[in-house]
């Protein structure tokens, strides 16, 4: 019998494959394509205290093996979640993680306060956001920042806690290290990567804000590698995320110490790919043998 | 609804320079309208790596057409598909053309505009007038001519009909209804002479999922973020138009 | 007239398009196709002061939009590069740039006094390689480590004097700044991501070195945001690398400050990709009335 | 050299499960040898990233043919082209078989190491015992016939003559020069049997850029790191196993 279920944090799930936040809405649009309940969890759009606009100008942009967004935490608010998104994700029989972005360690602090009288299973703390207090550059960057609005936000946190880690981080290990003491129960990485595309007719950047990020198979290589350097250095759960195309990539990141993965611009391409990362996971584990994820996790 | 479906193409015509009509085997129960779109991947790996938004341009038995402009590397690569190459393709998606409208009709296409507008034309049940404005070459004129009551050909060369813009010879204030599709100042131009009367536009933005989950699409309305691909591609001139 | 030479750090270079370290070997592949005279400048593959043989294994692994390389600064050595591929390079009528690689101090400072003797035109510093004596991290992660080998081979180079920043560097800003300040007299961004990839059926990681190095279309977004940023950080030369492939791509990196761009994993794909590439920017500088590079270098 | 040329695809058949034989029209003056290879690209955009290396199968007026097996995403992408599809190829690169020897030969191939070796068998102007190993299908058989002295023929699933490895019926005393291509155990068997006599092999390695570039496909021999794409991928026995 495989086991493809795990225990993260006290949250089961029935698999290790999680939509990503953003790349999911709060799972309505995918409902059309197949039952949400197949799938291990979800992660929501990421959702701010108030509701958000989101950015002015282009927001998707095509590069090699990839794209550019620049949607901009365009979200209900948490209130908004509560009320309309919430009540039809309970009924869904799925993991769900509230992914929670914030300008403000007073704003994350509030919207963490609000989700802890939900029904939600798991939190997971984006500080790739710009910090509007240190001038933009985004909480994900300094350990020592991130260690401020983890640690703050574990304080009121009643639900396991995930931090997202940015790929941007100056260093993805102390990075990591620091979240973890900070009080993450969870690291979950990579966000997408800071990135940019220029018109060259117009001699502008293509993106209101300049810089955008970048997410998809291209970036693969390099979030597998962070994956794997933080799994050896720290003794919390951690899923791997960053441009998971089938199964083998879900496997890649598995063996590299991830417990779960989430797959975010895949769903784009072919909303079924989740449920085909699955099953291939299951057929490769039947072929060789493979009981559990336990037996695989982390061997590289 | 299920995912991306591969279908196999059946012809692919270019019928002006760097136009094409596209037709493609669709066996399965269509349940498409005008003004609905596909998303298209004619090529196996993921380079492009996403799919194309194409217009419905036409149905027929087991038959879907689509009329598309080369732009970039998505529609050249389509353009190099021939007879019997296979296309992965998703949809029908968005939000249509309201074909329950009543009075007098006009459709204002630019451009590649008229892709949607054929289906469009045929699925009206009045009589309808259409006005085509084109830079240089005027295509799809003998389709257009067997459904709709009069047309009206601009082109910005003078090569045929009006030389100028298409806008300059629409004559607005004989039309209750007004469908329009094509470049956004075209569309503005329509809107602005029409004020007052129902006219529905086909937006266009770029688009990573076509079916609602990225928020790529958004376009500022009157009632706030809409997604292009979901609560569109078509919406009322109120809509798109509400700063004015 | 259009004018697509640029005058970098008092080297003249006939075009803005230079062959990128390791890619380009020392030119002689390269000559199959057309005559060196045509490009902008090469860049040797890394010069270590002794020969040396590479990595074992598998070094090359494609991936969605790129490859992961593994070579290990095979190379004949200072010596033999003086012997052997030097007299043959100096009758290309091409600019000349001595990579340059070390995993000491003494090793960089041994080998640029070296090539002080010799007729190359420029030194390109690449301090991605792993720093044996801090333990395998490379002197371009952190920004002092940069400052140190830098000043210390500027006190001995005769020649000007280019530093080639990684992308892996925790700030890449302060990065270039502090090894501006060390003495750089311009700076080449970027050098290869570092990647990983598994062998899902083996359970081993791809490389005997498990870490390899990213290049080509999918790292473009990024290194072209690090080009931008840098650009806007400090006063000295860049020339811009990472995935560029066509004529587009290098006037993005222009367009974000750089003076030149280097082609690297494209000449792999598409021998001739550099000639197209100038080719191109001619023809875009003719269409759009731009005289000299200087019009549109950081426009952006 | 001329760069990456794009030429036509003529036919690409299954000869048998997963291996192709692929013709494309080749209107330049060949100069290629017997073990030299050519680097395929059969897609039009960048995903597979780098082109594949294949073997010159065969060469006839005009058309080279390839034969190749399906192991991955680029050759699967190959065996999809149909006739009409274009192709861009790069070639012919590296060392070939040294053709002018003398004395017994043999020529022994392992699955779809047979590939560069008709055209081999073709260009040696004496006759050659051919030794063929498969894993169960057998092909080319008839084509090796019409140039071989004597054919042999082995196949792990006992389903055409010698059921186990084709080095299990290899006589390596009756031959003065082998050539071998296959799996390096068998190549590395080959070997063990024929110490002291001429052996040349062919060998494998991934490769980014086929001529030289990159280093990427060096290999260790006894005279240091080679590139098999420029050095080889011919090399001399002593060259390859020089650790025995
Ligand atoms: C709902 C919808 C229906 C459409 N129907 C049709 C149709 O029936 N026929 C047709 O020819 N085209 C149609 N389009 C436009 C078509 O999707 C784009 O031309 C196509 O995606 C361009 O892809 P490419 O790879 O060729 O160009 P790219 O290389 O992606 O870009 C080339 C140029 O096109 C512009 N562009 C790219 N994507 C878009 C976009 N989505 N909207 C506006 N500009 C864009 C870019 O600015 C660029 O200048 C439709 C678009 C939408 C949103
Ligand atoms: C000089 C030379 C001549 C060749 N001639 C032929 C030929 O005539 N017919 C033929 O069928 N094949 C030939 N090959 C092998 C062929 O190049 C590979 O099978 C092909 O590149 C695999 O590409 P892929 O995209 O299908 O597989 P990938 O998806 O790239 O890989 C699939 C599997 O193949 C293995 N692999 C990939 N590339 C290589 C490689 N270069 N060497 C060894 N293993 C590899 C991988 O380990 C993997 O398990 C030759 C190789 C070389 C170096
Ligand atoms: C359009 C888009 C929107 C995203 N929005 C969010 C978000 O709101 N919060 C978040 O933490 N990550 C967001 N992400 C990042 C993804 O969750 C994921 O970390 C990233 O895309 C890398 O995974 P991928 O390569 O599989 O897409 C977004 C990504 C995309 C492409
Ligand atoms: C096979 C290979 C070998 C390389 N060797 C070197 C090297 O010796 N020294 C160096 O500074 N950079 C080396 N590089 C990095 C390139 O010069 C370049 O910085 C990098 O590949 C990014 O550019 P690209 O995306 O255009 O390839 C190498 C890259 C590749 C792909
Ligand atoms: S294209 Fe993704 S929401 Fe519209
Ligand atoms: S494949 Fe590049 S050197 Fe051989």
């Amino acid at each position: 019998m495989i086991k493809t279920r795990v225990n993260i944090c006290g949250v089961e799930f029935k698999n290790p494959v999680i939509a990503a936040s953003g790349t999911f809405g709060f799972g309505r649009e995918y409902s059309d394509f197949f039952p949400l309940s197949k799938l291990g969890g979800i992660s929501t759009k990421g959702l701010t205290l108030e509701k958000r606009e989101g950015n002015k100008g282009i927001r998707i942009y095509e590069t090699t093996g990839g794209l550019l967004n620049s949607i901009g935490l365009q979200n209900p608010g948490i209130d908004g979640f509560i009320r309309e998104e919430l009540p039809y994700l309970e009924k869904q029989d799925t993991v769900i993680i509230a992914n929670v972005g914030g300008s403000t360690i007073e704003e994350y602090v509030k919207a963490v306060e609000r989700l802890n009288e939900t029904s939600i299973h798991m939190i997971e703390l984006n500080i790739s956001c710009p910090n509007v207090k240190e001038g933009g550059m985004a909480f994900g960057i300094k350990a020592e920042t991130a260690y401020e609005v983890v640690s703050q936000v574990k304080k009121v946190c009643k639900k396991p806690l995930i931090v997202k880690l940015s790929p941007n981080a100056e260093n993805i290990v102390h990075m990591a290290e620091s979240c973890v003491k900070a009080g993450a129960d969870g690291l979950s990485l990579v966000n997408t990567f800071s990135g940019m595309a220029i018109d060259i007719r117009l001699r502008k950047p293509v993106f209101d804000n300049i810089i955008a990020g970048l997410s998809g198979p291209c970036i693969k290589p390099i979030a597998l590698r962070m994956v794997y350097e933080v799994s050896k250095a720290v003794n919390v759960p951690i899923i791997g995320i960053g441009g998971i195309m089938n199964y083998e990539d879900a496997l890649e990141f598995i063996m590299a110490g991830a417990w779960a993965v989430q797959v975010g611009s895949g769903n784009f391409i072919n909303p079924y790919i989740s449920l085909e990362i699955i099953e291939g996971i299951e057929s490769f584990m039947l072929e060789e043998g493979i009981e559990g994820l336990d037996q695989i996790r982390g061997v590289v | 609804m299920k995912g991306y479906r591969r279908t196999t193409v059946k012809s692919n015509v270019e019928i002006a320079t760097n136009i094409y009509e596209m037709k493609i085997s669709y066996p399965y129960a269509f349940l498409g309208c005008p003004g609905q779109f596909y998303m298209l991947k004619g090529w196996k790996a993921m380079d492009p790596f996403l799919a194309r938004p194409i217009s419905i341009a036409d149905v027929e038995e087991n038959t879907l057409s689509f009329l598309y402009e080369v732009r970039g590397k998505g529609t050249y690569l389509m353009s190099k598909l021939r007879e019997g190459d296979s296309l992965e393709l998703l949809g029908p998606l968005g939000k249509g053309f309201d074909t329950n409208v009543k009075g007098n009709i006009a459709i204002v296409a630019g451009g590649i505009g008229i892709a949607p507008m054929i289906y469009l034309l045929k699925s009206l049940n009045s009589r309808v007038d259409f006005y085509c404005g084109f830079r240089d070459q005027a295509y799809y004129i003998d389709k257009i001519k067997e459904y709709a009551k009069d047309i009206f050909i601009s082109t910005e060369s003078g090569s045929l009909g009006h030389k100028g813009f298409i806008t300059d010879i629409f004559k607005a204030e004989k039309y209750n209804v007004v469908f329009t599709c094509g470049p956004l100042p075209m569309m503005k131009k329509v809107w602005d002479l029409c004020k007052g009367k129902k006219v529905y536009m086909s937006m266009e933005n770029r688009m990573a999922c076509g079916f609602g989950a990225c928020l790529g699409c958004s376009i500022q309305t009157k009632d706030g973020m809409k997604r292009v691909c979901k609560e569109g591609p078509v919406f009322s001139g109120e809509e798109v138009f509400f700063c004015d």
